[in-house]
């Protein structure tokens, strides 16, 4: 039974990894890549990841391709005819390199004189990969990047907040001033209307 | 199944990544490429978590999951801060940094 | 102490770049570099000149797997070169003051790290950490001399560049090559320490090859004849307060860089390159006097005449006598308080003569500046070593010891001494006597002009009338770095003798 | 208060003069600068004298005082010390400048009156005081070298003095340089003696001399030669004279003083001071002696030649100063040092009678151009008369007895130094004619417009513009050039009082050594020298004679000149035209300044454009600059192509690079 799934999940994935790079339209891409992430999804409970699966498909499948639907909604799709044409060289080029890489990843998983690699895995522990397990690991062993990690999403937020605002730029500046960065930039109060984070968060009114 | 197919599909998923990588010249699809490499990444980790018997690898899974997020959301920025600017949304065009 | 020394510098100037504003980042600056000159003052009265031994050490382990130490201490070989990095810095930046400056953060922070850099090359004891210093102080000299330098600055930041990387990375190999070297030659582990280094004696052959290395290095950076391509071009370019540090200060980690590494630790080589380096010296005597009076950029008059001087120090050191290494650290100190002066005195000049720098659009500029002309006249004359000036000490000291080793040398040097009355006094008699040229507008000195020279001209009077002052502390540790070179020069010269 | 002491404050109040002239140089009103400059010398000559007391009480044995007050550079056998060395040579010497010093820095506050340059000519003029008395007690070679120096720095600013001027500039620089080249004789000489003695100091190294050097033997020549080269350049003996008569650019105060009555003579000071040296190296003191001998001449010729008036006195100091190196080379410490003081008398005086004469002329200095100023000027013409027949040694002016003095020292070695002797006679007919010309030219026949403009309307000539007299440019009255104010002439009590008492001086200065009467002179000096070695024992009858020749080759000489220029004024271009080769060659100055451009400048000038133009091009910029940026740049080209800016290119390279590394990684297990 397992060997059945696994096949249709593998089959799954592999379709739309392929689907991602070959479909024109990036909508499609989203959606392939959508139907190999829960392919994968698939593939991580046969690997008794349970709590992996589930993030998954909620965080990944859901949450971030919804992201992506929606950029690429903005975005538009007159980008992608400029994607069509990647050229004969770069093709070919590309596909060489990946046939390479399986190749060498295929050496460096058989060569590697790993025995498990031939079994099943380990033996099954009860509550291996449960919400359980995971949340012991990340609130003991792995506190610190669990704590990293989650900054980085913060500076991420942030981060693309300052992207993505309306007005303002690195390279626009304060009209008539010389364009200028530097550390002091940071920690100097600048005048209204040109960005600041207090305004993308509302709480300070630009008067238009 | 013994891990090896598993491992086997994963680098098969990275490949296809790395020349989706190569091959797209629209930034939206070359970051799902990277997507994709990372999720084939996360099913070596996995693997190997189950080839142990051990967490650790699942844990690794998930921040890798969490950086993929991040970077997600940057470059999405990046891309909508360039369509804002009516910049061409193709990565063969922005080549101002070249020597 | 001089950790703090060191990096206080460095570390106001941030303070004042992350202030921002238009005044705080150069006033921050300067007071920095006015507490580093307070330190160093400080270590001068209290140093103790007996015994060869390094005070003020301190000695940790930085990467111990290379065997790379954080050590750096005080002797009297870099006990006055400190003291003139502080002075001359401090003084740059109050010149610097006077000027406003675009992104003046930026300005003052290079600065800051330049002077932390240089001050940590001096006080480096050990060969990694020194090479660090002499990298990371090349690294804002580049970027001042690119964004801040005048009329032709990329090409002149460009062989800035070239010149004093290839130097560098050739003397990164000799230095990587002297430690495993001399690990493997002693069997100790990897140690980068010049203690170390000098009790691990390396052969001949080997230290000959490195000693090349090292001295090419140390030659671009003062610079000498014929590695001295990237200076005319760049003194050019950089703005006069860069220059004056650049030349009166820079120049010197490379005499001290023989002085302090290249005899001690490689003796032999030391003696089989002497003639060769010798002949280095006076080709830059010779050619940089020549050169200086045959130019009618007056700024390149006194690049030349750099040239010419630190010809004098290298024959000085490669005298490979007490007396001649004594003159060189001497006229180290005397040329960078001389030099750093007749740099700003050009820009002076330049302003009342309608922004030219060339001598021949100059001339009577001492009819309203008469306190100018006798502030410039004191310092040409004390650039031309004249008796009485604390140069004339150094130059004495060097053609003695010269005299004492190779009196050929000597004698063929003396010519330099001449020269260089011939080019300071053209280089004074045209732009502040004779006729005015037609853009000149005589004005005097302004006050804040004098603030910055009248300092510089007190301690050229204390080392004219002093300058037992340095020799006195240096004495023991010059003849402690010399020596082994000089005992191993001293059998050959019996042999040659007889 | 000691004697070392009162020479201690002999150097110091000099130079409290010149700094503080120089930092109140524009807040000083009318002439006080110049009598702060007067006065600060005037102390230094009290203190002086008050040396000479306290000397005097010193039993003549401890006679060599010296006083340490700090150490210059005392480091790996160096010793120089700032030492001062009080001893009847010296204190003569201090008292000699300062006193002469005082009386021109009189002279001068009023001759520079209303020069916009005023404080900084008594700046300066105290600084060269301050110099040469820092010279001459000196007690260790490197404060020697320092003074000597010093004096030599002090003659450039002055001669360049009115700075606008290019003839000036270059005059000074000129002399400058020479003045350099004499230092670097003098320290490569202290080097030559240091090698043995192995100390700087002048009484240690006098006292090891003979023990550490064979008499004769090369070091020693060596060095006494290049002190020689250093005493030359300052005392204008040929090769090194040609900056002298060029110095005379500088205001006339500054040629009495610098170029005649001090500075120039530190050459003879030198060689008097060095004499323990020079008795070792006989070779060096008969070189001395053989220029000297040939310079009196030569000089001499081209002051016959001559038509600049500060130029042919110029040429007589250059000659005079020949006697003296000649005198001293040849064991005449005495004799030499006589002549030095009462040249310093009668040249200063010369001075600063031309000054008088030369202002009255409205700056110009042509002895073509004067004539007839006897009745305009009476108190010049006759300071002039009474400074030229001490120059031409008539009995009783001073210069008499000290030329005699010298030459009969000569005769009295014998041998060869029968050769000097003669030249000394000849030179001194030689001196009688061109002083005599010079002052028949100036001073009788019919007066020129210039002087009746005086004798007339009882006022001075005023020229119509200021103009350089040496090339007729036209010049302003602004500082770096001679104020409006500067015609002067003989009219200031200032300038009477000085030219009055070194016309006194020069008419009774020999009396401290008149020959077989007073020997105050040879006593005084007598501590210094005594150990000297080259003795002289000329009879009685030698003595007579040389007096009587003296005597009669003077008076001739007046007579020849009054002939050739005053009764037959149509016998001088006569003569010229006949011996044509030769006046060309004294008008020329014997090619002397065209040698050493040939020799010295065109050579350091065609190196100086082979280095600027072919070598640095070529080698510099082509070679090294051009063969490194070739290199780093083909390099930089090949990197730089990599660096596209295609961001899937990167990432293949670095798929690539990534792949590489695990190939490695594989291919090692």
């Amino acid at each position: 039974m397992s060997t059945v799934i696994f096949f249709i999940a593998a089959i799954g994935a592999i379709t739309g990894a392929i689907g991602v790079i070959v479909l024109q339209d990036p909508f499609y891409s989203v959606l392939a890549l959508v139907g190999h992430l829960i392919s994968l999804a698939a593939l991580f409970l046969l690997l008794r990841a349970e709590f992996v699966a589930a993030a998954q498909v909620v965080v990944y499948a859901g949450a971030v391709m919804v992201l992506y639907v929606f950029v690429v909604s903005y975005v538009g799709r007159e980008a992608a005819p400029l994607g069509q044409n990647p050229g004969r060289g770069a093709t070919l080029g590309a596909f060489a390199c990946g046939i390479a890489l399986v190749i060498e990843l295929f050496i460096a998983v058989l060569g590697s004189g790993l025995q498990a690699i031939g079994s099943d895995g380990a033996p099954y522990v009860a509550g291996f990969g449960t919400p359980e397990a995971i949340g012991k690991l990340l609130l003991t062993r792995f506190l610190a990047p669990f704590e990293i990690a989650s900054y980085l999403l913060l500076v991420a937020a942030v981060g693309a907040v300052t992207l993505a605002r309306r007005r303002g730029g690195l390279d626009e500046g304060i009209e008539g001033a010389p364009p200028t960065i530097s550390v002091a930039d940071l920690l100097r109060p600048r005048p209204l209307g040109t960005g600041t984070m207090a305004e993308a968060g509302g709480r300070v009114e630009v008067e238009q | 199944m013994t891990i090896g197919w598993y491992l086997a599909v994963s680098a098969l998923i990275f490949a296809i990544g790395a020349g989706g990588v190569l091959v797209r010249r629209n930034p939206l699809v070359v970051l799902l490429c990277l997507e994709l490499m990372l999720n084939a990444a996360n099913l070596a980790l996995i693997g190997f978590a189950r080839m142990w018997g051990n967490g650790d690898g699942q844990v690794f899974a998930l921040i890798v999951m969490v950086v993929a997020a991040c970077e997600v959301t940057v470059g999405l920025g990046l891309i909508v801060a360039m369509h804002r600017r009516r910049l061409p949304i193709d990565v063969d065009e922005m080549r101002e940094l070249q020597g | 102490m001089l950790s703090l020394l060191i990096w206080l510098p460095a570390a106001t100037a941030l303070v004042g770049a992350i202030a921002g504003g238009r005044r705080t980042p150069g006033v921050l600056a300067l007071l920095g570099s006015l507490g580093a000159l307070g330190m160093a003052i400080a270590l001068i009265a209290g140093f103790n000149g007996h015994g060869d031994q390094l005070t003020h050490v301190i000695d940790v382990v930085w990467i111990r797997s290379l065997g790379v130490h954080y050590k750096i201490g005080l002797d009297g070989l870099n006990l006055f070169l400190v003291a003139l990095t502080t002075f001359v810095f401090s003084l740059s930046l109050l010149a610097a003051n006077r000027r406003d400056w675009e992104r003046p953060e930026t300005f003052y922070l290079l600065l800051g790290v330049a002077q932390s850099a240089v001050l940590g090359a001096f006080l480096a004891q050990d060969l990694a950490l020194f090479i660090g210093f002499f990298d990371l102080m090349l690294i804002p000299f580049y970027l001042l001399t690119g964004i801040y330098g005048g009329a032709g600055r990329v090409v002149a930041t460009t062989k800035l560049v070239i010149y004093t990387m290839v130097g560098s990375l050739l003397m990164l190999a000799g230095a990587v090559a002297l430690a495993v070297l001399a690990s493997q030659h002693s069997g100790q582990p990897l140690n980068f320490t010049y203690s170390a280094l000098r009790a691990a004696r390396l052969g001949g052959p080997t230290q000959d090859w490195i000693f090349l290395l090292f001295a090419a290095a140390f030659l671009v950076k003062m610079p000498a004849f014929p590695l001295h391509g990237w200076m005319p071009d760049g003194y050019r370019a950089m703005p006069v307060e860069v220059l004056a540090i650049f030349s009166g200060v820079l120049s010197k980690v490379g005499a001290y860089g023989f002085l302090a590494i290249v005899l001690p630790i490689m003796p032999q080589a030391s003696v089989h390159f002497q003639t060769l380096m010798l002949l280095i010296g006076l080709a830059s005597i010779l050619y940089g006097s020549a050169m200086a009076f045959t130019q009618t950029n007056a700024r390149l008059i006194v690049g030349y005449s750099s040239v010419a001087q630190l010809g004098f120090i290298t024959m000085g050191i490669f005298a490979l006598a007490p007396q001649g290494a004594q003159g060189a650290v001497l006229q180290m100190v005397n040329h960078g308080i001389v030099v750093a002066p007749l740099f700003m005195i050009v820009a002076l000049l330049s302003a009342r003569a309608g922004g030219s720098e060339d001598i021949r659009d100059m001339g009577g500029i001492a009819m309203r500046a008469p306190v100018l002309a006798t502030v410039f006249l004191i310092v040409a004359f004390a650039a031309l070593a004249m008796p009485g000036s604390g140069n004339f000490v150094g130059e004495v000291l060097i053609l003695l010891g010269l005299f004492k080793t190779k009196m050929v040398f000597s004698i063929v040097a003396f010519t330099g001494v001449l020269m260089a009355s011939v080019y300071m006094l053209r280089v004074f008699i045209r732009t502040m006597h004779n006729r005015a040229g037609p853009e000149v507008a005589s004005r005097e000195l302004s006050w804040r002009d004098a603030l910055v020279l009248v300092p510089f001209l007190g301690v050229i009077a204390l080392f004219a009338i002093y300058p037992q002052l340095e020799l006195s502390r240096a004495q023991s540790s010059v003849t402690s770095s010399i020596s082994a070179a000089a005992s191993s020069a001293a059998p050959a010269r019996a042999v040659a003798d007889r | 208060m000691s004697a070392t002491t009162a020479a201690w404050l002999v150097l110091a109040a000099p130079l409290a003069g010149t700094i503080a002239i120089g930092a109140l140089f524009n807040r000083l009103p009318g002439r006080s600068a110049g009598w702060i400059g007067t006065g600060s010398i005037a102390v230094s000559f009290v203190f002086a004298l008050i040396t000479l007391y306290k000397l005097q009480q010193q039993a003549p044995a401890h006679r060599e005082l010296t006083s340490t007050l700090w150490t210059i550079a005392g480091t790996v056998g160096v010793d120089a010390r700032a030492t001062i060395l009080v001893d009847p040579l010296s204190v003569l010497m201090i008292c000699v400048v300062a006193g002469v010093s005082m009386l021109i820095h009189l002279y001068s506050i009023s001759y520079l009156q209303g020069d916009r340059g005023y404080s900084r000519f008594f700046a300066y003029l105290n600084f060269f005081v301050f110099s040469m008395l820092l010279l001459v007690l000196a007690g260790n070679f490197l404060l020697l070298i320092v003074g000597w120096a010093f004096v030599g720095a002090a003659s450039y600013m002055l001669i360049s003095f009115w700075y606008r001027r290019t003839t000036a500039t270059s005059a000074g620089m000129k002399a400058f340089v020479i003045n350099v080249l004499g230092d670097i004789g003098l320290v490569l000489g202290t080097f030559f003696i240091f090698r043995h003695t192995h100390t700087f100091d002048l009484l240690a190294s006098f006292h090891a001399a003979p023990h550490v050097f064979a008499s004769g033997s090369g070091d020693v020549t060596a060095g006494c030669l290049l002190l020689l080269v250093g005493a030359f350049a300052k005392s204008a003996q040929i090769p090194l004279h040609t900056w002298l008569p060029d110095a005379m650019e500088g205001p006339t105060p500054v040629s009495a003083l610098i170029h005649a009555a001090t500075m120039v003579t530190a050459g003879v000071y030198l060689i008097a001071r060095m004499h323990p040296l020079f008795q070792l190296a006989p070779a060096a003191g008969d070189v001395g002696a053989i220029i000297g001998a040939l310079t009196l001449l030569i000089a001499g010729t081209i002051g016959l030649a001559a038509t600049d008036l500060k130029r042919v006195i110029a040429y007589s100091t250059m000659s005079q100063i020949g006697y003296m190196i000649m005198g001293v080379s040849i064991g005449a410490y005495t004799a030499g040092l006589f002549h030095l003081m009462t040249h310093a008398f009668f040249k200063a005086l010369l001075f600063m009678a031309a000054g008088s004469l030369i202002s009255a002329m409205g700056g110009s200095q042509s002895l073509d151009r004067m004539s007839g100023w006897r009745r305009a000027l009476p108190f010049t013409f006759a300071a002039f008369v009474i400074g030229g027949l001490a120059l031409t040694g008539v009995p009783p002016f001073s210069g008499f007895f000290s030329k005699d003095s010298i030459l009969l020292f000569a005769a009295g070695r014998g041998g060869w130094h029968w050769a000097l002797y003669v030249a000394g006679y000849l030179g001194a007919f030689l001196t009688g004619l061109y002083t005599f010309r010079m002052i028949f030219r100036a001073f009788l026949g019919d007066p020129c417009p210039e002087a009746l403009e005086l004798i007339d309307h009882g006022h001075l000539f005023h020229p119509p513009a200021p103009t350089n007299p040496a090339n007729g440019e036209i010049e302003d009255t602004d500082v770096g050039f001679p104020g409006p104010d500067h015609v002067i002439a003989e009219r200031a009590l200032p300038m009477r009082v000085a030219m009055s008492v070194l016309a006194l001086l020069a008419t009774v200065g020999g009396i401290v050594a008149i020959p077989n009467t007073t020997r105050w002179l040879d006593h005084f000096l007598a501590p210094t020298f005594a150990d000297s070695t080259l003795l002289s024992h000329p009879s009685n009858g030698l003595l007579y004679f040389g007096l009587a020749l003296g005597t009669v080759v003077s008076l001739v000489s007046i007579a020849t000149a009054y002939f050739v220029w005053v009764a037959r004024p149509a016998l001088a271009p006569a003569i010229a035209a006949r011996a044509r080769p030769l006046t060309t060659l004294f008008e020329n100055k014997w090619y002397f300044d065209e040698l050493i451009d040939a020799v010295v400048v065109r050579p350091g000038a065609w190196f100086g454009r082979f280095a600027q133009n072919t070598f640095e091009r070529v080698i510099v910029n082509g070679v090294l600059i051009g063969g490194t940026t070739g290199l780093v740049r083909a390099g930089s080209a090949l990197v730089r192509g990599t660096q596209s800016g295609m961001l899937r290119l990167y990432a293949g390279m670095m798929l690539v690079g990534i792949a590489g590394v695990g190939l490695y990684f594989l291919l090692q297990s």
